[in-house]
């Protein structure tokens, strides 16, 4: 029994929410940097797991740990990690600091509050941004789908309080409204996804019920169901396998969101603080489309291409529509989260185009929109709280003013409308590519967002930016210290992956190759065979992976 | 005679006592509506044991009428009580509790 | 010798990294590290070029392999440069010309506190330029095509607090933007055809293939050209992209970045070749857009947009080259090359005039100003002459050749498309010679009170000097024994067309028509006065100033179609989509409402209920005994 | 004519049998945990009668808490001894079960009446009346409320100490009603319980107006409800001869065979079965709280003292839902096809009766009551699978939810403000500003409640839901989760008003318990995480005692 490194990566945010929460009210500030410190403590865990990793190794999970936990429902605690769990680990590790940086004054109490010996906003906001990711990095290493959705379902509440608790203090129409319209968002997106839970919990019952109906014992087992599919020993009923898959696309799709199943991220977005919502978008919502590519594919292939078509069609219909809602926004905030529709919408787009290009592509798109959402959506956070106001329509000329903030905007913005060089290009073009080769129509009629795209972002980008300098934003200062240590990391890497997405894809192939090979789809062929690209010597070793993993 | 009859009969009484709850207001009286319900069935019982030409229904029987009694101590503290405190033994003036 | 091509892109990278990011302790230093460092380009450049006139004609391209960029089972997106003859035109022009534009701008920008940032944007420009032109697959090209667009984007707004900028700035990457959907459109087809989208296999590879996907890719490939090149329907750019600084309109909207296009057109020789209806559309819109800028060139008031409507029509002349297929493609790159070194020039003496001027823009509060800036004067009148097409000068050459090369197509298009040609020369030549005599020369129509009309400083005229010298002697040098055609013919191949009527005929018709719309021009604007205020003019005018309604077409289906779709989304999205969900979550509530009602606090109802359940109990278990 | 003829030799026979019949062999050992817990509430009486009144509390007290203990001790004593699984057998003459599910539902039941006398007994709540402690029931429950006598003894400082005897008459019936194995001790168990609970019900210190309106009702509905189980009763008598589990059983099984056609008449008539079968099933169903005869339950729970109404939402449920598993598996596996679709539609009534009503509810426990009848509607569905799985999760799940509840109800008792408990919803705003970890705790529970992963509620949830989908009944599994969905509303709603509203100027204050609620509330705390976390051992526990001894 090796170290158990997962659990421990796990662990490590966990007992950091503990000790944060269990600091006494005075001690704010050793409150913050104790969140910060464990935030760390996880990225390098989650980097060791990085480097642990093989990509090449045979064996699709790797780090597995498995251990007996309740036998009675035939659930294990199985931990496991491939390519594309990896990946997202780590930009969930990597992110969490980040938003612990960004969101450093963000539960500070405000004076007006009456003293509390109890009261703890600060303390609870860290513990609680630090559980999440606990949760949400156990879900993405849970090879046991019981203690997946156990995960995929408590997150729900610690991101709850962190919506319905903490605001921006931009609201507009006071502190009261402000709150109420929190919480009311907060329930909203409690609700939506508890339901959608919910409606996977029966799913995952029924899996359950199949499982011990014809294996004799039920399991939960993610390889096990695989492995018996496999043999032939598993057999599961065309229309119950469609109903199961629908349970679990269901919470999958309000989670991810997929229009039309997506109303209640604007508000949640909006609503909350910068971080809180880059907590969202950025990693918690990832957890839903890493299960359709993890457990929707590959728990029910049939019915997984039975829906294709629905799917990809209601995926195009997200891509369109949350760019157009985009536009016609007057919140920042909101804005983001509908352009964050729309990439969710490729996302799920190269998930169900069933080619490599397309479930690699999204793979790197939910690692490349995490980050490149988060730099826009932290930015946006500090130019908010400057003004104090969450209205385009409240800014202008800020570039003058603040240079720095304004140029790290642009570059926010540029990745969002993914420009050629930026990291969100590469996924994004990969996504378009895959789904073209397979259906054209749609990978065509997905190309036109690129231009709706590019229209919020700069519309965005001149009303708030560019023009003459209002009087509210003329005493504006520009990024702090705290500030660019958030963002210019977060710039760097999208620039860093946007030249060399190769670590990545060489991380993430073999797993989308395992995935398929589950799912039985194998790329297009192209209609004429070229004679080799000339000078064969150029493909670098990880293309010959390649060429193995296309043999097979 | 035909010991059904008697079945008739209880079944009746029951249905008697059954709407005697249903109908009056008086709480004494809705329970000694109960109390005549509670009867039916000792009657049930007893015309049972006779045509099963077994002990079980008669001894059951007794079991039910101490019960009924015991039933009769509480029933009547709690409705005395109650009495005490609002002069009025409807049973629907005590209705504050709803929705 | 290849491990320098790299060099090319990577110095003004460096540039653009330094100046971007340095900061303020840069702002001294800044103009002259970009400078330098385009120069350096340029350097490596020339360096190349010598080492590629050394080698035999079959055996001068290059390549060099970076790095696998995205390899994705088998998609492979390599960062691969490859530098032949066509490239190694583009990279000559584009680092000489814009070395010359990086000193011009030393002057020009000198009192502007955020020159080092403009200097960073030129050199970001550059890298992105010359990666376009470097780049050995599509894909890659796509980046330094987006890459132009962004830098064409920050500079055309790099007055940003005007809003005019920043609204023409936005415009400009849009209308790119659609262009760029054709471009990756047809790298997405080539993926699915070829399996690949590099250069090399895909333009070898057209021979074995449908003619249908060909002419789809070509038909994409055309629709990114006409959005970097300004071309019809996407050209409305081009003129408010006037509103950046006058060097970004020399170096990028008249020299370089506009010229992509055909660049890419000629790049893909092969596939149109293979695919005439592609080839034809690309001469039609060649041929319109040549018409189309020449006659917005004659409305328009603001030196700089009729400047720009001249390159639009330029351009057009080297697309419908392009689109001439083998016989055309040399004489759209020769009239590329030549047109950067007039038109650039032009550009800097307008943006000379301005610097005189306070920044005026408009011709018609000019005049007589020969004599004031003769250097100037001189520059701008050697450009003029060369793009006229005044016999000798570089324009003569380059434009009669494609004038010949479009009446060689043959047949009925070979009559329409080289009358269109002849007629775009003469309309050239009114609008040009409008310019210059409204600039000038007539009275002066402005006033010495406010505006002392003086010489630009060195940095502004050496660059105008030699750039005129070029705009001279280019065609010329190019035409001696068709040296510039057996240049660039491994790369894009050349046909002699058999045209219907002589070369000489064409040269002497080109002539003709040339003094006809000097003429019409010089008794329209020389013999009279010009008056300040723009007279209302006939409707073709006013349409012309209007750029053709082509805007106002744009604005009410597009801009306000969209909004108006957005607006209804917006409505939808609240009302049916959100409201479903509400809508859920209030009938719960008004059925829990409902439902309480039962709850009526009377025991005897309660008994009621207790009874009606039960019967509904025995009823329900006897019903199941009975079915 | 000649049938009743020989059905009166039949009775003369019978008639001459007096003397054979042998004296009852009871086996005190078996039936110890009842015993004593009723020796106790015997005892208990005696205090009362003899013990001044100063030293009463503290001696009922201790008695209850050992006896319940030592009652505790006795069932693991059994449990160890093999009585669960294989010893397991019928005792006192066929009266009373002994077997796996029996001895797991009292244990149950007497840990959690165990935890319920603890917060009986809490006196630090109530501000102290003239200088002496009081507990949260009535000083006198006889004298008028306000009236002279009543004011008279506050100043005495008496207090009803005579609540810890009858709440163990009330568990000793609890303790027999699961294990009685045939339909009059059933019968009386029932009353045994029910009786004590209507007198406790009456007894609040605050508003006794409600207190005495919910035990009326509680009285009058109850006895009602009995009279239809006893005629039903009668019925199944009539059908099968005999009220013995076993024998009903057996005659169903073989239907009319072997039957005197003298009896042809009623003994295997169907129409006696199906409607007695009914009635009784009616009378359990009354007790769980099951929609259509749930309406007793808000009402009851508004008004009793929260003590008891924890008490009640607890221990009761246990206990009914015991006898309703025995009845359904052991008398009535025959009729599984006649009684199936009938729960069906109970089930599903139940849940989104009591989860759609709650939404719209202000009062804390009144809503807590109607959560309580969404959960018996999970439960049902656990019955409904009638598979041994469904058993071990049903026992499971009233493990988890009646802890849970108990502690809730306990958390209700702390929230004060001038007028008693502050059981108005809207008071609860801002609680968590004022005191978090209270405020936490009932998060807690509520997250349970919910069936929110990582608590005891979603563990139990599971468990039935997957039985049900386990035995066919996948659509009623989807009912249930959208009714959990429906439910989870109004459970956050309770946590937004704590969490996210401003605190109100002049809102409840948080009293601070002794100890002993304290223990209460922390054991709801412990055993909702650990069965959250960790529940393998108690699933499998409850695997275990998932037989019915026939």
């Amino acid at each position: 029994m090796s170290f158990p490194l997962l659990t421990v990566t796990a662990a490590v945010p966990a007992v950091g929410a503990i000790a944060t929460a269990a600091l006494p009210a005075a001690r704010r500030t050793a409150a913050k940097w104790l969140a910060l410190l464990f935030s760390l403590a996880t990225l390098a865990l989650a980097l060791l797991i990085a480097f642990r990793f093989r990509p090449g190794a045979t064996g699709p999970y790797q780090l597995t740990e498995s251990h007996t936990w309740i036998p009675d429902f035939g659930v294990r605690y199985e931990l496991g990690v491939d390519g594309i769990a990896v990946a997202l680990i780590a930009l969930t590790a990597l992110l969490i600091p980040f938003v612990i940086l960004a969101g450093w004054h963000d539960a500070d109490v405000l004076e007006d509050t009456r003293p509390n010996r109890r009261w703890r906003p600060t303390q609870g906001f860290f513990a609680l941004i630090l559980a999440v990711e606990a949760m949400v990095v156990i879900s993405f290493e849970a090879t046991d789908v019981f203690l997946f959705y156990l995960f995929f379902e408590a997150m729900l509440i610690p991101m709850y309080f962190l919506i319905g608790g903490f605001g921006d203090r931009a609201g507009g129409h006071g502190e009261e409204e402000a709150a109420a319209q929190r919480s009311r968002a907060a329930v909203k997106f409690l609700l939506y996804n508890l339901a959608g839970g919910l409606i996977m919990l029966a799913a995952v019952i029924g899996l359950y019920a199949v499982t011990a109906d014809q294996l004799g014992t039920g399991t939960f087992s993610l390889q096990q169901i695989v492995e018996a599919r496999a043999a032939g020993k598993l057999d599961i009923a065309t229309g119950t396998e469609r109903l199961l898959f629908l349970g679990f696309f269901f919470a999958f799709a309000v989670k991810a969101p997929l229009w039309p199943l997506h109303t209640w991220l604007p508000g949640a977005m909006g609503e909350s603080t910068a971080p809180v919502a880059v907590l969202i978008t950025a990693v918690v919502d990832k957890v839903g489309t890493f299960a359709m590519l993890r457990f929707c594919l590959q728990l029910f292939p049939q019915a997984s291409s039975w829906a294709t078509p629905v799917i990809l069609v209601l995926a195009l219909i997200s891509v369109l529509y949350g760019a157009l809602l985009a536009v016609a926004q007057r919140d920042i905030k909101r804005l983001i989260a509908y352009a964050s529709i729309s990439h969710f919408g490729f996302i799920v787009l190269g998930i169900f185009a069933m080619t490599s290009q397309g479930q690699s592509g999204a793979t790197l798109y939910m690692v490349n929109h995490g980050i490149s959402t988060a730099a826009l959506m932290l930015v946006a956070g500090f130019l908010i709280s400057r003004r104090g106001s969450r209205l385009i329509a409240d800014y202008g000329g800020v570039q003058k003013v603040a240079p720095i903030l304004a140029g790290t905007f642009l570059v926010g913005g540029l990745a969002t409308l993914s420009l050629p060089g930026l990291a969100p290009f590469v996924s994004e073009f990969l996504v378009l590519v895959g789904t073209f080769s397979r259906y054209p129509a749609i990978g065509v009629i997905a190309t036109v967002a690129i231009v709706l795209a590019a229209l919020y972002v700069l519309v965005l980008y001149q009303r708030t930016m560019t023009g003459p300098v209002r009087d509210e934003v003329r005493a504006m200062p520009d990024l702090r210290v705290r500030e660019l240590v958030v963002v210019a990391p977060l710039i760097a890497l999208l620039i860093f992956l946007g030249v060399y997405p190769k670590p990545l894809t060489d991380l993430v192939n073999p797993a989308v190759g395992h995935t398929l090979s589950v799912v039985d789809k194998k790329d297009p062929q192209p209609a004429v065979q070229v004679d080799a690209v000339p000078g064969g010597d150029r493909r670098g070793p990880a293309v010959r992976d390649q060429d193995v993993e296309a043999a097979k | 005679m035909n010991p059904v009859n008697y079945l008739y009969l209880a079944a009746l009484l029951f249905t008697i006592g059954a709407a005697g709850v249903l109908i009056r207001r008086n709480a004494i009286v809705v329970f000694m509506c109960i109390e005549l319900m509670l009867n039916a069935c000792n009657l049930a019982f007893v015309v049972f044991a006779r045509m099963h030409g077994n002990l079980d229904g008669q001894i059951i029987a007794f079991f039910t009428m101490v019960v009924a009694a015991a039933e009769v101590v509480v029933g009547l503290a709690i409705i005395v009580s109650i009495f005490r405190t609002r002069h009025t033994a409807s049973v629907d003036d005590a209705s504050l509790m709803k929705l | 010798m290849e491990n320098l091509i790299a060099l090319l892109v990577a110095a003004p990278l460096v540039g653009a990294a330094l100046l971007l990011c340095g900061g303020k302790r840069l702002d001294r230093a800044g103009h002259w590290i970009g400078t330098l460092l385009a120069v350096a380009s340029f350097a490596v450049a020339a360096v190349l070029f010598a080492d590629m006139l050394g080698k035999a004609a079959g055996h001068r391209a290059l390549h060099q392999h970076l790095f696998s960029w995205i390899p994705v089972g088998g998609f492979r997106a390599d960062v691969a440069f490859q530098l032949d003859q066509l490239s190694m035109t583009f990279v000559l022009l584009i680092t000489g010309v814009g070395s010359l534009i990086h000193i011009y701008s030393i002057g020009y920008m000198e009192h502007d506190e955020r020159r080092r940032r403009f200097f960073g944007y030129l050199n970001l420009f550059l890298a992105a330029m010359l990666l376009l032109v470097l780049a050995d697959n599509y894909l890659l090209l796509y980046v330094g095509w987006e890459g132009v667009g962004l830098a064409s984007y920050l500079l055309i707004g790099f007055w940003q607090h005007k809003p005019s900028a920043a609204t023409a700035a936005k415009k400009a990457f849009l209308v790119n933007r659609v262009g760029d959907i054709g471009l990756s459109i047809a790298i997405m087809v080539m993926f699915t055809t070829f399996g690949t989208f590099a250069f090399g296999p895909v333009l070898a590879a057209t021979g074995d293939t449908g003619e249908g996907r060909l002419t789809a890719i070509g038909l994409m490939l055309l629709l990114a050209a006409c959005g970097k090149s300004a071309q019809v329907p996407l050209q409305s750019w081009l003129g408010d992209a006037m509103e950046g600084p006058t060097p970004v309109s020399a170096l990028i909207h008249a020299a370089t970045m506009v010229t992509a296009g055909v660049y890419l057109i000629t790049r893909s020789g092969a596939i149109f070749n293979a695919a005439p209806t592609a080839q034809l559309a690309v001469v039609v819109v060649g041929a319109v857009t040549l018409l189309f800028g020449a006659i917005v060139g004659c409305a328009k008031d603001d030196i700089k947009k009729a400047l720009a409507g001249s390159t639009m029509s330029q351009i057009g002349y080297m697309i419908l080259a392009a689109g001439l297929g083998p016989i055309g493609y040399a004489f759209a790159i020769m009239h590329l090359v030549t047109h950067g070194f007039f038109k650039a020039g032009l550009f800097l003496g307008a943006g000379s005039v301005m610097h005189g001027m306070n920044d005026e823009v408009d011709m018609r509060r000019y005049g007589g100003l020969r004599s004031y800036m003769p250097i100037t004067f001189v520059t701008f009148g050697l450009g003029y002459l060369a793009i006229i097409g005044f016999p000798g000068l570089s324009g003569f050459f380059s434009k009669d050749k494609i004038i010949e090369a479009a009446f060689a197509k043959g047949g009925a298009e070979g009559w329409i498309l080289g009358a269109a040609a002849l007629l775009g020369a003469a309309i050239t030549a009114f609008y040009m010679t409008r310019v210059m005599l409204m600039t000038f020369f007539g009275e002066k129509r402005w006033n010495p009170a406010e505006v002392h009309p003086h010489e630009s400083p060195k940095s502004m005229t050496i660059p105008m000097i030699v750039l005129a010298v070029g705009s001279v002697f280019a065609g010329g040098l190019f035409s001696i024994d068709d040296a510039f055609v057996t240049w660039l013919e491994p790369v894009t191949s050349f046909a002699h067309g058999n045209s219907p009527v002589s070369a000489t005929a064409v040269t002497a018709a080109t002539i003709v028509v040339l003094l006809a719309g000097v003429g019409v021009a010089w008794l329209k604007y020389g013999r009279k006065p010009v008056p300040v205020a723009a007279p209302r003019g006939s409707v073709l005018t006013r349409a012309a100033r209007r750029d053709l309604l082509q805007d106002d077409f744009n604005h009410i289906v597009f801009v306000r179609g969209g909004e108006q779709l957005t607006r209804t989304l917006v409505q939808l999205d609240h009302s049916l989509v959100d409201g479903a969900v509400n809508g859920t979550a209030a009938s719960m509530g008004g059925l829990s409402g409902l439902l309480r009602r039962l709850q009526t606090g009377f025991v005897r109802s309660y008994a009621v209920q207790m009874l009606g359940g039960a019967a509904v109990l025995v009823a329900a278990t006897l019903l199941m005994r009975s079915v | 004519m000649s049938s009743v003829a020989s059905v009166h030799s039949l009775w003369t026979v019978a008639a001459d049998m007096p003397g054979r019949i042998p004296a009852p062999h009871i086996e005190y050992a078996q039936l110890a945990p009842t015993l004593i817990v009723l020796g106790a509430a015997v005892v208990g009486v005696l205090i009362e009668a003899f013990l001044p009144r100063r030293s009463r509390y503290y001696a009922q007290l201790l008695l209850s808490v050992v006896a319940l203990a030592a009652a505790f001790a006795a069932v693991i004593g059994l449990a160890a001894g093999g009585f669960g699984s294989a010893k397991a057998h019928i005792a006192a003459m066929g009266a009373i079960a002994v077997d796996g599910p029996a001895l797991f539902l009292q244990g149950t039941i007497l840990l959690v009446s165990l935890i319920a006398v603890f917060t009986f007994a809490e006196r630090r709540l109530d501000p102290a009346a003239h200088g002496n402690r009081v507990d949260s029931f009535a000083a006198q429950a006889a004298a008028v409320p306000g009236g002279k006598a009543e004011q008279a003894a506050v100043k005495a400082g008496f207090t009803t100490t005579e609540v810890f005897p009858i709440v163990l008459f009330a568990i000793g019936g609890m303790l027999v009603f699961p294990a009685a194995n045939d339909l009059l001790t059933l019968f009386i168990a029932l009353e045994v319980f029910s009786l004590p609970l209507y007198i406790l019900c009456a007894l609040a210190r605050r508003q006794r107006l409600l207190s005495q309106e919910s035990a009326v009702k509680y009285f009058l509905l109850g006895a009602f409800s009995s009279a239809f189980l006893l005629f039903g009763v009668a019925l199944l008598y009539g059908y099968a001869g005999t009220v013995t589990y076993s024998g009903i059983a057996e005659v169903i099984s073989d239907g009319a065979k072997q039957i005197d056609p003298a009896l042809a008449g009623t003994m295997g008539n169907d129409v006696l079965l199906l409607i007695g079968s009914a009635l009784v099933v009616m009378g359990l169903l009354f007790k769980v709280g099951a929609v259509p005869f749930h309406m007793w339950t808000p009402d009851v729970y508004q008004g009793a003292p929260t003590p008891v109404t924890g008490f009640m939402a607890a221990a009761t449920k246990v206990a009914a839902f015991g006898a309703l598993l025995r009845l359904l598996y052991v008398v009535l596996p025959g009729l599984r096809w006649d009684w199936r679709p009938v729960m069906w539609g109970v089930a599903i009534l139940t849940m989104l009766g009591g989860a759609i009503v709650a939404i719209t509810q202000t009062d804390i426990k009144r809503m807590l009551a109607y959560s309580s009848i969404a959960h018996a509607g999970f439960i049902l569905a656990g019955v409904i699978a009638t598979s041994e799985n469904g058993i071990s999760s049903v026992l499971f799940y009233l493990g988890a939810y009646s802890f849970v509840t108990l502690g809730a109800f306990a958390v209700v008792t702390l929230v004060r403000d001038a007028g008693g408990e502050a059981t108005q919803l809207s008071k609860w705003a801002g609680l968590g500003r004022r005191s978090p970890l209270v405020a936490a705790v009932f998060a807690i529970f509520l997250l349970a409640f919910a069936g929110i992963p990582l608590t005891s509620g979603f563990t139990g949830k599971f468990a039935v839901f997957k039985a049900a989908a386990e035995s066919g009944a996948g659509w009623l599994v989807v009912v249930g989760v959208l009714s959990s969905a429906i439910a989870a509303f109004f459970y956050i709603r309770v946590i937004v008003l704590m969490f996210f509203n401003e605190p109100k100027a002049e809102g409840p204050t948080v009293a601070v318990p002794s100890p002993l609620t304290t223990t209460a509330i922390a054991f709801g705390v412990v055993v909702t995480l650990v069965l959250g976390l960790a529940p393998q051992y108690f699933l499998h526990l409850a695997g275990q005692a998932s037989v019915f001894i026939r």
